[in-house]
């Protein structure tokens, strides 16, 4: 599937990928769940859905609706716990699949000690800071909207574990570039942008929220432009590598974020709707470079061509 | 019982045709390496036939439970209520329609011997139908079917052809009894039945739930809810447990034991 | 069109209107271009492209591209200016027809001298200050994302008009809330959100950003649930009445911006690919309010039936 | 010149068929009270049939030349290039297209007797066939068609039937000369002309431009502009003056007297 002339492999964070096409945390599961449809090990990885301390149930139903070109979410990031993931989930991968783990908690502490406990755990390559979660009143807002909470929030994460660390930024601020810096000055190996952008809808013939939170994730090709715009002012904001999301469902996506300034990227919703959507991207990103002459699939980052910006 | 295999196809449609009032049937071609499915087990359909050139609205796909298999042939039976089900309903034969499945766990097998009651409420009653065809050889299978009117009544012609007991009702009697489909459930059980199989709006299970717990007979559920993925990894069709924490219908279900869940609080 | 028994006449900011649907700046032009199409008295109003001292020429093109369920655009304010508009377009419009002037200006004195100019205008039943044009590198952005300075701006409009005072907030914000109380502080008369949302697109076969501006402003269905979030949110912040905008295209989205607590509507993208959306938002608004046994269309108002919260 | 009407109508597909390679023809019911419209005017067409259910996803309409009209039949020549046009292209007779129009200002009437030259590059072929309808009975016209091979080639046929002069290019020389529609234009010029009536891509027109003010020949470009509205409310549609400033080309084009625009900055 993949043209013998083109190098897709990229370094993110210090971890040298297969390729650069990963899953997003939430939409892959376990990243079991995808083994019906095709060997995991064909992705540059996946991003496992964000672990707490604790075992963690979520928020009643109903938890999804869908709206224009994309869905609302409101899951509350229900996980197994760091506990069951080490020991049922992890073992369970075939060897070679890099894993993202993702890490979450309502406290600073929390997050640190799930980051120690995940740090050494065999196949699982960098860790993936959710300071974005939109819809957890007690968590995600809060640490990723503020810059110092932030600022706290990675010193902590960075000082529990010595695998390279990823930042998931929130979208839901005024100035994405300024927590990019935080990040950046923290000793954070690598930005992830954008998690979903806090929404709202109503169903206007019960005139209740669509959602039992009320509040929920914006997720889909409807966000592909603020994503891209977000990327783009923090790759010229900081030299960390950027780990792009956001309505990624086509190589030609993808290959937007790559040219403002990702060096990797990670499908999400669309894997729901098409359960082989993260391997299209892969061969088609393969595809484009050998369509345009791209050698290696790094020399798209940041290959914009818009001069004097 | 282990996982069947799950795949997508891009499934050319066959037929796509009214089944009278809001109910139509769509015969996909899925191929012939296609898995067997137990009765129960749902598909994911894209929400209307692929386009000629990517659109992203609406998103999702919908699912839908396998009606009937016929070697490369897979039907189902669907009521037009939303964007989705209208889309999909303008499919045209050659179209393509991306599928994805079998999907969930189905039925529990009958007992060989045991009276069971099957009730399907609305569009729940394409995801009963499987499980007639399979459980009459096992013994005796009374089918109860609902809906609002006789034209919004589905499959009762393939029902008939089983040869099963089966018995109608609708709001507003315009086919078998005026009612609600949960009163003939009540006169079923009254005449003897060993476990009851059900699907349909949740008011409706709720009530068949009742119904079995009070006669004291096992009540397997099939929810309807809203999915997005449909194979375990959105978390968006959670159901309350009895238990403390929640089911995923698309992966624990969609078949459920009724006492394991917290019915009153289904969606 | 209008069923006899419903009241479609709202309240906004002091102003009695017809009926609670406008039509968004920018997207309406000066509303000649309209007339064509229908009588512009059967609108609650219409919000005139925003003004400036000096007539503008805007950006180069491509300003506009389309993108997953809605578009982006940077115009960067082209207008003809406050003189030309008093003079040439204002004067054409049949009497009866409620215009809401839009303001906008590189410096809050320019701001300032518009909003005179304009009051006492006839026709101009309230003026809506832009603080959130997000594609100006030297104006709205900073104006609208700025506590401060929005602070000053609304202080400066509000002291050079006596018509109601609308300000239209920018999106592109942490927490709309905290500029909405901001706006409430400062004396104005009401609120509208949202403005498009800051976005960006790439064409990969060019790698040359989309629009010559690279930044546009997201608009159309794709950001509804965003808006919607925003006006709750917002509502839930302040007492001033509230224009709801964003994504609305049918009298359902319309609905869902009343029951979250927004006053009134605007139709923005939408009068683009339907010239007749307005129109057609306030005729379903009608015949929604007549299904659901609803006497006046002002009651919809915050009606979410959302208990605890 | 007072604007003519304009409106809004869901129209009926009569026709939509293959014209060869990539090209098509798009016959729409309009209705009788569709308003008259000059040589270079247009409508816009909803990316694809209107759907059965709404989705908003492509959102904008597309501007199209008016090919012909007759009676309530309205004609537009398309190529299939992008999502809106794939759309287009799927549209079954029955279905409807939002069409709005007829827009903008067309070509001026060329002068009794004056011998004129009509360019038309790729789609532009479309906009350009109706002024060659209206002018072959006012002075002698000579049409000049370019594409990249023969197959591209819009309404040869339709322009071959009105007897008019006509010349081709093509980029591989599949049909006519080999090479550029311009470097026809420019041996046209030198054998005589009165006026040059351009539409095509931006650097067929630059050449077009040059090579009439190197003549001292007027020159009317038609342009194809990206559009979001088509009359003139979003602004999206800007290209630069000579003068400092923008015009529009949905209101004050699509054509333009070539010297009135900084043709370099085209789009
Ligand atoms: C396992 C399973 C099997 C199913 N089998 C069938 C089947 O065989 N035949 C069939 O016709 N339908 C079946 N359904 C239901 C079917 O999926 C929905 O009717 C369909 O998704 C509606 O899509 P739509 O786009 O037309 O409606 P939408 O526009 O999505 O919705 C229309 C209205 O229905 C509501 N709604 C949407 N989805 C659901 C839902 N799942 N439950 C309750 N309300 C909903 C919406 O809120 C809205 O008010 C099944 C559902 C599940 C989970
Ligand atoms: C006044 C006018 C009259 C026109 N008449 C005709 C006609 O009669 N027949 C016809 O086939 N076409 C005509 N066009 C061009 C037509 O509008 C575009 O080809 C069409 O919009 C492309 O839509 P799409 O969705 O298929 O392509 P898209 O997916 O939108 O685009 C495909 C590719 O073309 C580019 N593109 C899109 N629109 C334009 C454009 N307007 N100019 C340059 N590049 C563009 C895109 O960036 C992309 O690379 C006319 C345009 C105008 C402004
Ligand atoms: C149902 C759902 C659950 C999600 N759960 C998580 C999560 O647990 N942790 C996380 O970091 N992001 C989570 N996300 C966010 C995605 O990883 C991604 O950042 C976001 O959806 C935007 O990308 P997309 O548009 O491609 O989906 C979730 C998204 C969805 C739709
Ligand atoms: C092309 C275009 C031009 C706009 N110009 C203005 C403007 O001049 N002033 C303003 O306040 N808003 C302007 N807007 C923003 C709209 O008024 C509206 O706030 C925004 O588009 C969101 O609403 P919508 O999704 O319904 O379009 C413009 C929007 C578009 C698409
Ligand atoms: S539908 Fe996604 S987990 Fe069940
Ligand atoms: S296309 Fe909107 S102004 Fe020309």
């Amino acid at each position: 599937m993949i043209p013998e002339e083109v190098d897709l492999s990229v370094e993110l964070a210090g971890v040298r990928l297969r390729n650069p096409v990963l899953a997003a945390s939430g939409t892959f599961g376990y990243g079991l769940e995808f083994e019906p449809f095709f060997d995991l090990r064909e992705l540059g990885g996946f991003v496992a859905k964000s672990l707490t301390l604790e075992p963690r149930h979520g928020n009643p139903p109903p938890r999804i609706a869908e709206v224009a070109a994309g869905m609302l979410n409101s899951i509350s990031l229900e996980n197994v716990g760091v506990e069951a993931f080490l020991r049922e989930k992890l073992p369970r991968l075939p060897a070679g699949v890099a894993v993202v783990a993702s890490v979450f908690g309502t406290e600073i502490e929390q997050y640190a000690e799930v980051c120690k406990r995940l740090t050494g755990a065999p196949g699982v390559v960098a860790l993936e800071v959710n300071a974005s979660c939109p819809h957890v009143k007690s968590g995600g807002i809060e640490f990723g909207q503020d810059p110092r909470v932030l600022a706290t929030l990675v010193r902590a994460t960075r000082a529990a574990t010595s695998l390279p660390l990823l930042v998931k930024l929130s979208p839901n601020v005024t100035s994405v570039a300024e927590m990019a810096r935080v990040c950046e000055g923290e000793g954070a190996d690598g930005l992830s942008l954008i998690n979903a952008v806090q929404a709202f809808d109503v169903d206007p013939e019960t005139r209740r929220p669509v959602l039992w939170n009320g509040l929920g994730g914006l997720s889909g090709p409807a966000i592909l432009p603020i994503a891209l715009r977000m990327v783009w002012q923090a790759a010229r904001a900081v030299k960390l590598p950027i780990c792009g999301i956001g309505g990624i469902a086509t190589a030609a996506d993808a290959v937007k974020f790559l040219l403002v300034g990702a060096s990797a990227v990670q499908v999400g919703t669309a894997n729901y709707l098409n359960p082989l959507a993260a391997l299209e991207v892969r061969d088609g990103l393969a595809a484009y470079c050998a369509r345009h002459g791209v050698a290696r699939v790094a020399d798209l980052r940041g290959a914009l061509d818009f001069p004097g910006r | 019982m282990s996982a069947p295999a799950t795949v997508r196809v891009d499934a050319a449609v066959l037929e796509n045709e009214s089944e009278g009032g809001p109910n139509r049937r769509l015969r996909l071609d899925v191929g012939a390496a296609w898995p067997d499915s137990a009765p129960g087990q749902f598909v994911m359909l894209s929400p209307g036939a692929l386009p000629a050139a990517v659109r992203w609205d609406p998103l999702l796909p919908r699912p839908m439970a396998v009606f009937r298999r016929e070697g490369a042939a897979l039907d189902v039976l669907y009521k037009v209520t939303g964007r989705g089900t209208a889309l999909l309903a303008a499919a045209q034969p050659g179209e393509r329609v991306r599928t994805v499945g079998p999907l969930g766990c189905g039925f529990p097998e009958p007992a060989p011997g045991a009276r069971i009651a099957l009730v399907g409420g609305g569009t729940g009653i394409a995801s009963v139908f499987d499980l007639a065809v399979r459980a009459r050889a096992r013994g005796p299978v009374t089918a109860l079917l609902g809906a609002r009117r006789a034209e919004e009544l589905m499959a009762v012609a393939a029902f008939r052809a089983l040869g099963v007991d089966l018995r109608l009702a609708t709001d507003d009697g315009s086919a078998g009894q005026r009612g609600l489909v949960t009163e003939l459930l009540a006169q079923v059980l009254s005449e003897g039945v060993d476990a009851v199989y059900a699907c349909g709006p949740t008011p409706m299970m709720q009530r068949a739930a009742a119904l079995a717990a009070a006669a004291a007979r096992p009540c397997f559920l099939s929810l309807e809810n809203r999915m997005a993925c449909g194979f375990g990894v959105c978390l968006g069709c959670a159901v309350p447990r009895s238990a403390p924490g929640y089911a995923l219908v698309c992966r624990d279900g969609p078949v459920f034991e009724a006492a394991s869940l917290r019915v009153d609080g289904l969606p």
